[in-house]
């Protein structure tokens, strides 16, 4: 199946057909069906879930029940591991916070430069809280983690392996399936930051064999607000709630307590309900149209879209072998600040900047850059004018004696 | 028959009424499950004493409403003196039958036929099963308690 | 202004004109408006805040910007004291990690067994681990935080007071001002729980001079997943994150960082963009119709709800004075479980159990309750329709011999 | 004048080309404000010395977009020797026409006049200003790192 057609039709932000999209990994659109389902939800059941015995809360309570099954079946967890949370930050944070209790000083945490901040900084807080020290797996000449420079890291004091399965700034896969056997075996949870894999490939965490994964509903045509954290059963189980209040709760007094069954354990409050809602739509949007399908469609822009930017002046790509449909890139002399200006007044939205990725923008040794990311919705057309407009802003600010 | 009749059939009312083998037992022979329902705290314990694998007794305590509390003694009178796969298979296609899925429509299920319309009602399903899930629990071999 | 007609038409839910929706206390319905505004946000702008320097994200940050001037306006905070957070409970939860470290072994905690399990268990929680004590204020024969009382256990000792400003279960209203002067003059923190007191009447937080006060988008007309954490100034400069990761970073390097200002410094990740922009709405809307006209519309309904009750024969209210638009009874001799499921058959939604306020529950000495709660679209009609469905029930279940 | 010429005007390349007063200074008296703009890495350094309430020196340094940067060296050309009060009114003046809002127009702004084309582009306003926050910053009396 070719994407390349009417897929556009299914997202209202294209109705603008001037518009190029190139920033989906910062957040993707949201197709009209996605709307619907949640719109469905505030104007028939909006009732609250769990609580009430009345036929609309239960209408409710089923929708968002189903929810957590498709997105289970997505990444092929059992029901009860899928904990909702406000989005890919959080739940990062929430993973960090339920193992700092085991982390003892002394002990080791290997991290990356490829992580987003949101996947680096809980371990960087949690590695000063507890005495532990931080490891980067040193990155090869291309900015990539290899097998063999995870091994070198990887000691008997390593108790955490938190690592970026996409890089949201390089495209890099990392061998997370081999790292995990490896830190398990020296008995070190592994955390995995999918925020840029599950939304284009189909990703298994049964077959990964990781603790911990999460990722985002904005960056898969899902709302904003939403996000997952999968964990493993036993650590559900085992690890203490991260917050308290209703619907965790089994049976409160004054000084005990009991908690529910995970996953309510780790859901405190009353729930993202047409935010579940919504993204099961968006999942379910997503598997028909194919995860592979999409994936293979995006290597064919990203190859497309490589081949045109080398053939460009005074172009520098960062991560030339990229794996996923993300390219970042600078223009020689010109700020990406300044070349998304003239991007812009073509009506081509593009990222400039740091990307939420400090560490990654130091070990490239420059201040930001720009990035452009692909999705289902995007065409060859689309690379097309954004080639054409970075001629217009080279040429501008040729002219301009940069 | 209403929909509130078929609900709230006599039988139920009337083991709400006058429940069976109600009141727990201090016996460390019984395995216990104790499950309460955040939601609308309904409260259930049901001990069984399983010997040469026959539920031998099977006792509860709780409150709740008339559809869980009734259950629970419906429960009772029907599982106690059976073999524990017998027994196990029951609860399995009563559960089935008041989610309305499903199930062995050969199995006599007595006063717990009574509780047909509950699958009408989604609402109501955990209350007519928190009962049973508990009893299942006390099968399961450890104490949870 | 009269609230009693019209109003309905707002409400898509209401279409159903067979429908009498009584718990608001959990969950608000949700006008047109605030659903189009969501809408227009995913439809138009789809992009992500803060970071983009294009004209879509631009556009997304100012009226994501917009949203957050409105909460501030709401409750007469300044707009850098205003945190976005995925709801009451998730605020409650940061308010009580970000005290902790201030509390010492011995400190007392004031709170009350009116709270929702999300004020009263993450105090339970820190308590737990800080070694202080919790200390309930003894409430009055109707239920009641009275001054005196709070006097009587406030002491040199107490460090936070966390009490709710409208109880979700007896509709009191706490002497907030009073409570925040005498805890403030001990150098106590005030944290107040105001779910169920901002979606009603006007709130001020600079009058009540509090440290801390939650309240949820969804039961005042907006979208799930999200709510307000208000915290002064002073405090948020203070204390240290939550959560840590995007957008809360000022300059992140492998073992340091430095944080943005708040509010920015407490929301970490893509923010719900779409439910803050729609959380103003509701609000735009809720302004328009006077927030004080609501609560004169409530009291009426209450009153007029009481008295017909209090004329049926085998209901117990257990709030004869309530404050607030929140009637909790039972029916004799029926589990409010069993009351519900006639009331429903009646299209009737009512809440039964208990409210996630389990404490109060056994300071009744009940297992749970029927709660009917009104918001400005329920009408006299609702409550006549209310009061026949409940005759119904007493009637069939004394049939049944109950 | 097309939209992009508008907002890149010559002198704005200019001064980006050859910042005037650029680089810090090691001198105590110096007020300095450090300034990162994190949504995208715009990052200014602004050090100012105000003697008998007189801005007698401004320096910067950093690194950030043509617009940033160029507008700390158009400032540091504005507001040296200028009483602070002047150079704080004058400031305001410029950051209230740089983002739309009514201001001063009888101010003589010289090379920041040519900021003008700024406010068709609100995705920018923020390069536009933050070197002249960096430096009220400094007026704000103490130092802040
Ligand atoms: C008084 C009170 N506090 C806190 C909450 C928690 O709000 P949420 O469930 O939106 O987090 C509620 C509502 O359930 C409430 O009524
Ligand atoms: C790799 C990666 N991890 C984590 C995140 C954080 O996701 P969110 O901002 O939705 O919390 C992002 C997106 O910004 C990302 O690209």
């Amino acid at each position: 199946m070719d994407l390349d057609f009417d897929i556009r039709a299914d997202f209202p932000v294209l109705d603008d057909e001037t518009l190029v999209y190139l920033d989906t990994a910062a957040t993707s659109l949201t197709p009209h069906r996605v709307l619907h389902k949640m719109n469905d939800y505030y104007r028939k059941y909006s009732a609250n879930v769990h609580r009430g015995v009345y036929r609309l809360s239960h209408e409710a309570t089923e929708l968002y029940n189903d929810a957590r099954r498709t997105v289970a079946r997505l990444i092929n967890a059992e029901e009860d591991e899928v904990v909702f949370t406000r989005g890919a930050s959080n739940a990062l944070n929430m993973v960090a916070r339920m193992l700092a209790p085991y982390i003892q000083e002394g002990d080791e945490i290997i991290t990356s430069e490829l992580e987003h901040h949101s996947h680096f900084l809980p371990w960087q807080r949690i590695a000063k809280e507890r005495g532990a020290k931080l490891i980067f797996v040193p990155l090869d000449q291309n900015g990539r983690i290899q097998l063999q420079a995870f091994k070198n890291v990887l000691s008997p004091r390593t108790r955490v392996v938190a690592l970026t399965h996409v890089s949201n700034v390089m495209g890099y896969l990392t061998p997370i399936e081999k790292i995990t056997e490896l830190a398990h075996a020296h008995g070190a949870y592994v955390s995995v930051d999918a925020a840029q894999s599950v939304p284009h490939m189909e990703v298994d965490v049964k077959r990964i064999d990781c603790d911990f994964l999460a990722f985002s509903a904005h960056k898969m045509l899902g709302p904003t607000g939403f996000g997952i954290l999968y964990g493993k059963r036993k650590h559900l189980d085992a690890f203490e709630p991260v917050e308290f209040g209703g619907d965790m709760v089994g049976i409160a007094e004054k000084d005990t307590l009991t908690y529910q069954k995970p996953p309510l354990k780790f859901e405190t409050g009353t729930p993202p309900i047409a935010e579940a809602i919504g993204f099961a739509e968006a999942i379910d949007y997503l598997e028909e149209k194919g995860l592979e399908t999409i994936r293979e469609h995006e290597k064919r822009l990203a190859e497309y879209a490589h081949k045109a930017l080398s053939g460009l002046e005074d172009v520098v790509i960062y991560n030339k072998d990229a794996d996923a449909g993300i390219i970042t890139f600078n223009l020689k002399g010109v700020h990406p600040h300044d070349v998304v200006t003239v991007l812009d007044d073509d009506n081509i939205a593009l990222r400039a900047g740091h990307h939420c990725a400090q560490l990654v923008m130091q070990w490239l040794s420059v201040a930001a850059t720009l990035r452009a990311s692909f999705y289902l919705y995007n065409t060859r057309d689309d690379i097309d004018r954004l080639i054409e407009s970075l001629k217009r802003a080279r040429d501008f600010f040729k002219d301009a004696g940069l | 028959m209403n929909r509130m009749e078929n609900l709230y059939r006599q039988i139920i009312m009337e083991h709400y009424k006058n429940p069976r083998n109600k009141g727990l037992v201090d016996d460390e022979r019984y395995n216990k499950s104790h499950i309460r329902n955040p939601s609308c705290g309904d409260d259930v314990t049901i001990q069984t004493l399983v010997e040469g694998g026959e539920v031998k007794d099977i006792r509860h305590e709780g409150s709740g409403c008339s559809i869980c509390c009734s259950s629970a003694s419906v429960l009772s009178a029907l599982l106690k003196r059976r073999p524990v796969e017998e027994a196990q298979y029951i609860s399995t296609q009563y559960v089935n039958m008041v989610s309305g899925q499903s199930y062995d429509t050969d199995v006599e299920l007595e006063d717990a036929e009574a509780y047909q319309g509950v699958k009408q009602f989604p609402a109501r399903i955990k209350c007519a099963t928190i009962a049973w899930q508990a009893f299942e629990d006390t099968l399961g071999g450890d104490d949870d308690e």
